[in-house]
């Protein structure tokens, strides 16, 4: 069992408590998670940072983790069928362009994300819609 | 939420006295409907069989009854599935029982004792011999019961309780953190 | 004995103790208890109370059948016995009865009717009076009578020895005398005030007189050829009864008593079928009675009725209200203040014998001021008695008082006849054969002096 | 926040604004249980007892929604009785005067009937305010989700530059934010009115550094808040303005926004609707087009906290199925819509970002390796330059002439009040365990069995007794807009009259209740007053077997197979 | 004497985590990767949050201890400073759970355990100061705010030693104000 030591940032609630997990890299699994002498949380960790990761094992308790890209091709309240991803971001590439085509820039709203992506897809994302839709729709529910 | 464990009445020692009105109300309501039996001694045609067991002992005197046990040896023991958990509550049916005796050995606290069974106001006799049949007899904390357990209700001197275990235990955290406040103890 | 605790199944709770009037019971906690005879005055509170039944468990099988035989009680009964109890006459009355010689007459008081029902599955307090004459004469006594009647019978001897104390200056205040427990209680604990105590007998003995003498007349008899049985709520009247002095006529006034409790035992001993029997009425013409006889069986009873009629006796003018309700209710001590006339009468309505106590010291130390006071022994007066059906639970006590109090009310609101000199059997007594209340022959078959201790 | 999460325990005198820290940051908690144990004074504004509010020395215990009718009360009296730092206003501020001409009028007295706190209380806790120093507030979603949430911002930011709390260590505001990268979201420009680095999109210069730097015209016109979304999509009467695809990247505003039944009417009303996210949720149902990215543990980047911090996040295992990283979906849209985005890894895609952004140009993954994340502003890449602890060192402040200014507004009640239909007022709170709409900590055993559906409606014990309710018994809670099934949780620390609901569940979904008032600056919706009534349920089986049933039914419309009958 | 652990109202922030610890430390690792219905989840001891305080109430591994006299099966005993229960002999009978007056023994249902009925076995649950765990008490361990800690022999004996000495210092400096610093 080849285990090692990863340092990371707690993904839940903005203290950006520092957790060290160690990771059983052969079975691709959490072992332990302990807390990090980080800055704000000096060595400490609530229940969040302490036990909030086995969701990575998808348990299925509440919902179950996307494993594959899909798209309603029957319209709304059709069923999801999955596809492959060239379909899928070729088909996402060509709806966009049709509707900026037919309403224009500012018919389209995307959002950021608050949560676990991180700040270079936020900011890539803010880049897309600004750069390439040509909108500043674009917003994340910092209040909510 | 849905209780999670059986509830169960417990006497105290120091108040009871010893008057048996708590058997006398046990019997009377579990005999109500099945035996005929009304609101005077006058209306009773069948031996009184109670399902508490008011004990003497060298200090003093109160009644034992079933603590409706969450691994209930009692239960545990029936090999005619004569004693059944019926919303937490560790239930016999009489109809059922054959008097092995099993549960009265398992049980820790002498709460179960066969007793004669009586239906429609008389007593059952046994098929194949004119003794009378008996049937565990212990608490089945007045499930059929409005108002709840009668003995609780009918001692004079509160010396019965109905324990929500889940509520006690609650009830118990909350003044053993209180009683912190009073005392500070924590500094 | 007229009322004893088994040894051998009393537990020593105590709970007999709390409820005694006379603090006669004696033993230490948890212990089986003994009843001082000096100081009980068979009220058999303490019977109504015992919850420590003869059990299988702890005194075995064979225990319930012996102790029965013990207590002189039918073999039918299959009902459980407990450690206090109170004596049993059966034997005596179906011996009577197996008598052809005897020609037996029965009375029965007014609270047996409204709670009889329940030993028999009946709801509490349910009025039975045809039922319970019908169940009598099935029995087989040759006469059905009615303590109710004796009842107006007192209200007419005491309630003119009450208007005589207090017009002509008598000793006041005067109390009731038909509670036996009460007088028992009196003679042993205050003889000091028996002349406070009204003279007339009490309905059961008074009506025990008359049968032997008018009715004995009546029936073309003689007092020897009578047997005279009453059914009582009441354990002691099974000792007043017994008392030596109540055989003025010659003969016992009554010769045995049993209670409600043994009159339901004798019913389904001789399998007769409660549910099933039909109204019937008492004989005549002592089975004739009025509301206010009836309404002796609860608290406040004697003293409404003696009102209803006293009022009368003094104005001449019926009483406006025939319910006199500032005497009802239930409190062990109440006072109301009635004018009759001119006359403001003073009285006191005492349940529950230990209430009495205040009342007499007030009264010895001089500052109560009434003319005229009731005092029954048990909590809500006869329905409350001590020989009534037992509750099992304690729980339904006060419901089943309430219950037979009311039916009680009831009946009087539903009779005819209210008042006790309204009573043509009344009526008739004195006109054929007594004369006028307080007379001569009335003093000395329905008067007595008490205190023979 | 203007400081540091640790400085907040070497705080004099903490003003704790509806923030509860013990539920949304325990760790932020433990620095204010420490400042307590230092000596620190507490004035906690809350209309619960909290945690914070339980170890006060303070603790104003307001009617909800009468915020700023309190803290403008404050500065009232720290203005009356001469506690005002009077050289920092001079040197620093400016506005002071037209301020003055506000808060005139709020006397503790006048402010007493508003809040329900007595006056001398206000007094005092002013007075505690003014006169320790160092003084900070932090606060929170009790200021941020009401109506006039920026009002009170700003007027808690007056009560700071009246005593001259700005421009040292443990002094000055901090917003505590909820979610992780909250702050991150908006460092990276992920508003309508502002590129990275807070940079405005009406600002020509601005707007031109970035149309170079990424080689297209760009839009001058501030763009959609995402609360006015379902009104856009619903209601907009002109086709070019109304929004007809909508691409949701880690939201789920089918459950998080308020008023469900509108945000789920128009998800289903939209053309075109694109779900990127690592989990199924609610949105996802009405959802044209689902992409699969990767989650939290499974990929790396930067993330921003409360305090300003840039920290690492670290790829702990690899994704198990078809998954891609958000940047790399972004990016491959990108490229298929004939606007190349070709990026290696997430570096690449910061030092783009940083670039462009003065504030956080010196930020460089070097620096947030080695010094473990740095706070900006970081102005240079130099390793010198470790970032900036606390903001408006020696009272200059982000403004043209460094000054800061003065904002007074008036009070006025929240949209919707108690009355005889909805006699309770309503609030949504945090649970402790779980983070947002409980896709991860839903899905995680322990946080799951500590607290679960349906979740909990606190209420004060004598309403409880009132509608005859016990501990743990499943009520039905109604508002205007709806109804949800909640357990019942007497507590004392809830006024009579109150119920609070925390906001994490699908069942108990408090969100179908509540209002989609908005702060006309911030639009914020107002989550933290509504009017509600709570009724009993008398078959309590039926409803447990309900509960059952709804949890049934959410599983198996996310995909899982329960056993009952397959996933679509 | 026995151990046990007592937190501080004055640093307890309520959030639990102390629970949760609980539960992992006693049904170790794997809980994290189990069927998440087949777990036991019995933390051992409760938070209690009132108006007043907010703080855990565990077993305070009393001296003489009240569940144990009341247990009918000997299922209660004392071991290595701590009271401890034989879940094996224990029946539910609650009759522990009723004797402690902190309300600190619970009875949780075992699972994967059976009884006649095919009821899961229910028994009494309760802080054993995490018997045969490495690191002591868990609870301890995770507490964010640092509010619980392990009470020894030690920490007790010695805090009575320090408060005779100042008992005995006041007496004397009564007496012999002069001598005061």
């Amino acid at each position: 069992m080849a285990l090692k030591q990863v340092q990371t940032t707690c993904p839940y609630c903005g203290a950006g408590c520092q957790i060290m997990f160690t990771v059983d890299a052969d079975a691709n699994k959490i072992v332990e998670a302990v807390p990090a002498p980080g800055r704000t949380n000096d060595g400490t960790l609530c229940l969040k940072g302490h036990y909030g990761w086995d969701y990575l094992n998808d348990p299925q308790i509440l919902t179950k983790r996307l494993r594959k890209p899909m798209i309603r091709k029957g319209g709304k309240r059709s069923p999801l069928e999955e596809v492959s991803w060239e379909e899928a971001i070729s088909y996402v590439a060509k709806k966009l362009s049709e509707i900026k085509e037919k309403y224009g820039p500012d018919s389209i709203m995307g959002t950021g994300s608050a949560r676990g992506a991180g700040n270079e897809a936020n900011y890539l994302m803010q880049k897309f819609m600004r750069a390439t839709i040509g909108t500043n729709n674009v917003d994340h529910c910092a209040r909510i | 939420m849905k209780k999670e464990l059986g509830s169960f009445v417990i006497g105290d020692s120091t108040k009871c006295t010893g008057c048996k009105a708590c058997e006398m109300a046990c019997f009377t309501v579990h005999n109500q409907g099945s035996n005929h039996v009304g609101k005077t001694v006058g209306t009773v045609t069948v031996p009184v069989v109670p399902r508490l067991f008011l004990t003497k002992f060298e200090y003093g005197c109160m009644p034992i009854q079933c603590k409706h046990c969450e691994n209930a040896p009692c239960l545990n023991a029936c090999t005619k599935g004569a004693i059944s958990r019926i919303d937490n509550q560790v239930i016999v049916d009489p109809e059922k029982c054959i008097g092995c005796k099993d549960c009265m050995q398992a049980c820790p606290f002498g709460a179960v004792t066969l007793l004669p069974y009586a239906k429609d106001g008389k007593v059952v006799a046994q098929i194949g011999s004119n003794e009378t049949r008996v049937f565990a007899s212990k608490c089945d904390l007045c499930k059929d019961v409005p108002g709840g357990p009668a003995c609780v209700r009918a001692c004079p001197h509160e010396a019965l309780r109905l324990v929500d275990p889940e509520a006690e235990r609650e009830e118990k955290n909350i003044k053993a953190a209180e009683a912190l406040l009073l005392t500070k103890n924590w500094r | 004995m007229i009322v004893a605790i088994d040894q051998n199944i009393c537990t020593g709770c105590r709970e007999c103790a709390e409820v005694c009037p006379a603090f006669a019971i004696e033993g230490d906690q948890g212990k089986p208890q003994t009843i001082n005879t000096d100081r009980c005055v068979m009220c058999g509170q303490c019977v109504q109370k015992c919850k420590s039944y003869v059990s299988i468990l702890t005194h075995g099988k064979e225990a319930y059948e012996k102790v029965k035989k013990e207590r002189n009680i039918p073999d039918s009964v299959t009902e459980p016995l407990f450690a206090a109890y109170p004596v049993c006459n059966l034997d005596k009355v179906k011996a009577a009865l197996a008598d052809p010689n005897k020609f037996t007459v029965v009375q029965c008081a007014p609270a047996v009717r409204v709670a009889i029902g329940e030993d028999f599955g009946d709801e509490l307090g349910k009025l039975t009076p045809g039922k319970l004459a019908a169940a009598l004469r099935r029995i087989g006594f040759d006469r059905i009578y009615d303590t109710n009647f004796p009842a107006d019978v007192t209200i007419m001897e005491e309630g003119t020895e009450l208007v005589k104390r207090v017009t002509e200056g008598g000793v006041l205040p005067m109390f009731t005398s038909c509670c036996p427990a009460w007088v028992k209680y009196m003679e042993n604990n205050y003889p000091e005030i028996k002349d406070h105590l009204s003279s007339a007998k009490s309905p059961q003995q008074i009506g025990g007189a008359i049968f032997k003498t008018f009715g004995a007349e009546i029936d073309g008899k003689t007092g020897a050829d009578i047997y005279s049985v009453s059914v009582m709520p009441c354990t002691c009247k099974v000792f007043e009864c017994g008392r030596p002095e109540m055989k003025d006529s010659g003969y016992r006034d009554v010769d045995v008593a049993i209670t409600t409790r043994d009159l339901a035992w004798l019913i389904k001993d001789l399998g007769i079928d409660w549910a099933s029997l039909p109204e019937e009425e008492f004989d005549q013409p002592f089975g004739i009675y009025t509301g206010a006889g009836t309404i002796f069986g609860v608290t406040g009873g004697v003293m409404e009725a003696a009102l209803r009629t006293g009022y009368e006796l003094v104005t001449g003018q019926p009483i406006p209200n025939v319910d006199v309700t500032p005497v009802r209710g239930t409190e062990g001590f109440r006072k109301a203040i009635i004018k009759i006339g001119d006359l403001e009468l003073k009285v006191g309505v005492v349940t529950g014998l230990k209430n009495v106590v205040p009342v007499i010291e007030a009264m010895k130390a001089g500052t109560l001021d009434l003319h005229f006071i009731e005092v029954m022994t048990c909590p809500e007066g006869c329905v409350s008695g001590g020989g009534q059906p037992k509750l099992l639970m304690d729980a339904d006590r006060a419901e089943a008082y309430a219950a037979r109090r009311e039916a009680t009310f009831v009946h009087d609101r539903e009779l005819p006849l209210r008042k006790s000199h309204e009573s043509p059997a009344v009526k008739k007594l004195y006109d054929e054969f007594l004369e006028e209340p307080n007379s001569h022959l009335a003093h000395h078959l329905l008067h007595t002096s008490y205190c023979i201790k | 926040m203007s400081m540091g999460i640790p400085e907040v325990e070497d705080a004099g005198c903490l003003l704790c604004f509806g923030y509860n820290g013990a539920d949304s940051h325990p760790i932020v908690a433990r620095r204010i249980v420490r400042g307590r144990q230092k000596g620190m004074k507490i004035i906690c504004v809350d209309p619960r007892v909290t945690e914070t509010a339980r170890i006060s020395d303070i603790h104003l215990q307001l009617k909800g929604g009468s915020n700023l009718a309190l803290v403008n009360a404050m500065a009232h009296v720290i203005w009356e009785e001469g506690l005002t730092d009077d050289r920092f206003i001079q040197e620093h501020t400016k506005g002071y005067d037209e301020f003055l001409k506000v808060i005139e009028k709020y006397t503790p007295e006048y402010a007493e009937p508003i809040t329900h706190i007595p006056a001398d209380m206000i007094r005092q806790a002013a007075r505690m305010y003014a006169t320790t120093k160092p003084a900070m507030i932090l606060y929170g979603m009790g200021v941020c989700q009401f109506s006039q949430a920026v009002d009170v911002v700003k007027g808690l930011a007056n009560l700071a530059l009246m005593t001259g709390n700005f421009g040292g260590p443990s002094m000055g505001i901090g917003p505590v934010r909820g979610q992780n990268n909250v702050q991150g979201a908006c460092d990276m420009g992920a508003l309508p009115n502002s590129y990275p680095g807070y940079q405005n999109v009406t600002v020509p210069e601005i707007r031109e550094k970035f149309e170079k730097a990424w080689g297209v015209p760009l839009s001058d016109k501030v763009g959609c808040p995402i609360t006015h979304v379902p009104h856009r999509i619903l209601h907009e009467k002109d086709e070019k303005k109304r929004i007809h695809a909508y691409y949701i990247f880690g939201e789920d505003p089918a459950q998080s926004d308020p008023d469900l039944a509108e945000v789920r009417e128009a998800l289903d009303k939209c053309d075109f609707v694109v779900m990127q996210d690592i989990y199924m949720n609610k949105t996802g149902l009405y959802a044209d087009v689902i992409l699969p990215a990767t989650a939290w543990g499974e990929n790396e980047g930067v993330y921003t906290c409360a305090d300003r911090g840039f920290q690492r996040f670290r790829k702990l295992i690899e994704p198990e199925g078809d998954l891609k990283p958000d940047w790399q979906i972004i990016a491959e849209i990108s490229t298929a819509m004939g606007y190349p985005m070709n990026y290696k890894n997430t570096e690449e895609i910061w030092n783009e970002m940083i670039d462009l952004c003065p504030s956080f140009a010196g930020a460089t993954y070097e620096k947030l390796e080695k010094y473990n994340g740095v706070q900006w502003p970081c102005r240079d890449k130099s390793m010198e330059d470790k970032g900036t602890p606390y903001l408006h060192k020696g009272g200059n402040f982000a403004t043209a002439d460094k000054k800061a200014l003065f904002y007074g507004t008036d009070w006025h009640p929240p949209l919707e009040m108690e009355n005889d239909e909805y006699p309770m007022s309503l609030s949504t709170v945090r649970e402790v365990g779980h983070y947002s709409v409980r896709t991860m900590t839903g899905n995680c055993r322990m946080l799951r069995s500590l607290e679960d559906e349906p979740g909990w409606v606190q209420m004060n014990p004598d309403d409880c007794k009132r509608l005859n309710l016990e501990k743990g018994e499943l009520v039905k809670i109604l508002s205007k807009r709806g109804y949800c099934i909640t357990r019942c949780l007497p507590t004392e620390r809830v006024k009579p009259g109150a119920t609070y609901m925390t906001y994490q569940w699908w069942i108990g979904a408090c969100n179908e209740l509540t209002l989609a008032n908005l702060d006309p600056i911030s639009n914020t919706p107002e989550y933290k007053y509504c009017a509600c009534r709570v009724e009993k349920i008398e078959d309590q089986e039926w409803a447990e077997r309900h509960v059952k049933e709804l949890y049934d039914d959410i599983r198996v419309q996310m995909g899982i197979d329960t056993g009952k009958g397959a996933a679509s | 004497m026995n151990y046990f652990v007592k937190g501080n109202p004055d640093l307890c922030i309520g959030c639990r985590t102390c629970m949760i610890g609980c539960v992992v430390v006693h049904e170790g690792k794997h809980i994290f990767e189990v069927d998440p219905d087949s777990y036991n989840f019995n933390p051992r001891l409760h938070m209690v949050k009132t108006a007043k305080i907010s703080v855990p109430v565990q077993c305070k591994h009393c001296e003489n201890p009240a569940c144990m006299a009341a247990c009918p099966v000997q299922a209660i005993y004392q071991e290595d400073h701590r009271v401890l229960i034989n879940t094996d002999k224990c029946i539910g009978c609650k009759a522990c759970a009723t004797a402690c007056p902190f309300g600190a023994i619970d009875i949780v249902s075992l699972a994967g355990t059976r009884q006649a009925d095919g009821s899961e076995r229910k028994v009494a649950n309760k802080c054993d100061l995490c018997n045969n765990i490495a690191g002591g008490p868990a609870c301890v361990r995770v507490c964010p705010t640092q509010a619980l800690s392990l009470v020894t022999e030690e920490d007790l004996g010695g805090a009575m030693e320090k408060k005779r000495m100042e008992a005995a210092r006041n007496a004397y400096m009564e007496i012999h104000p002069q001598n005061g610093g």
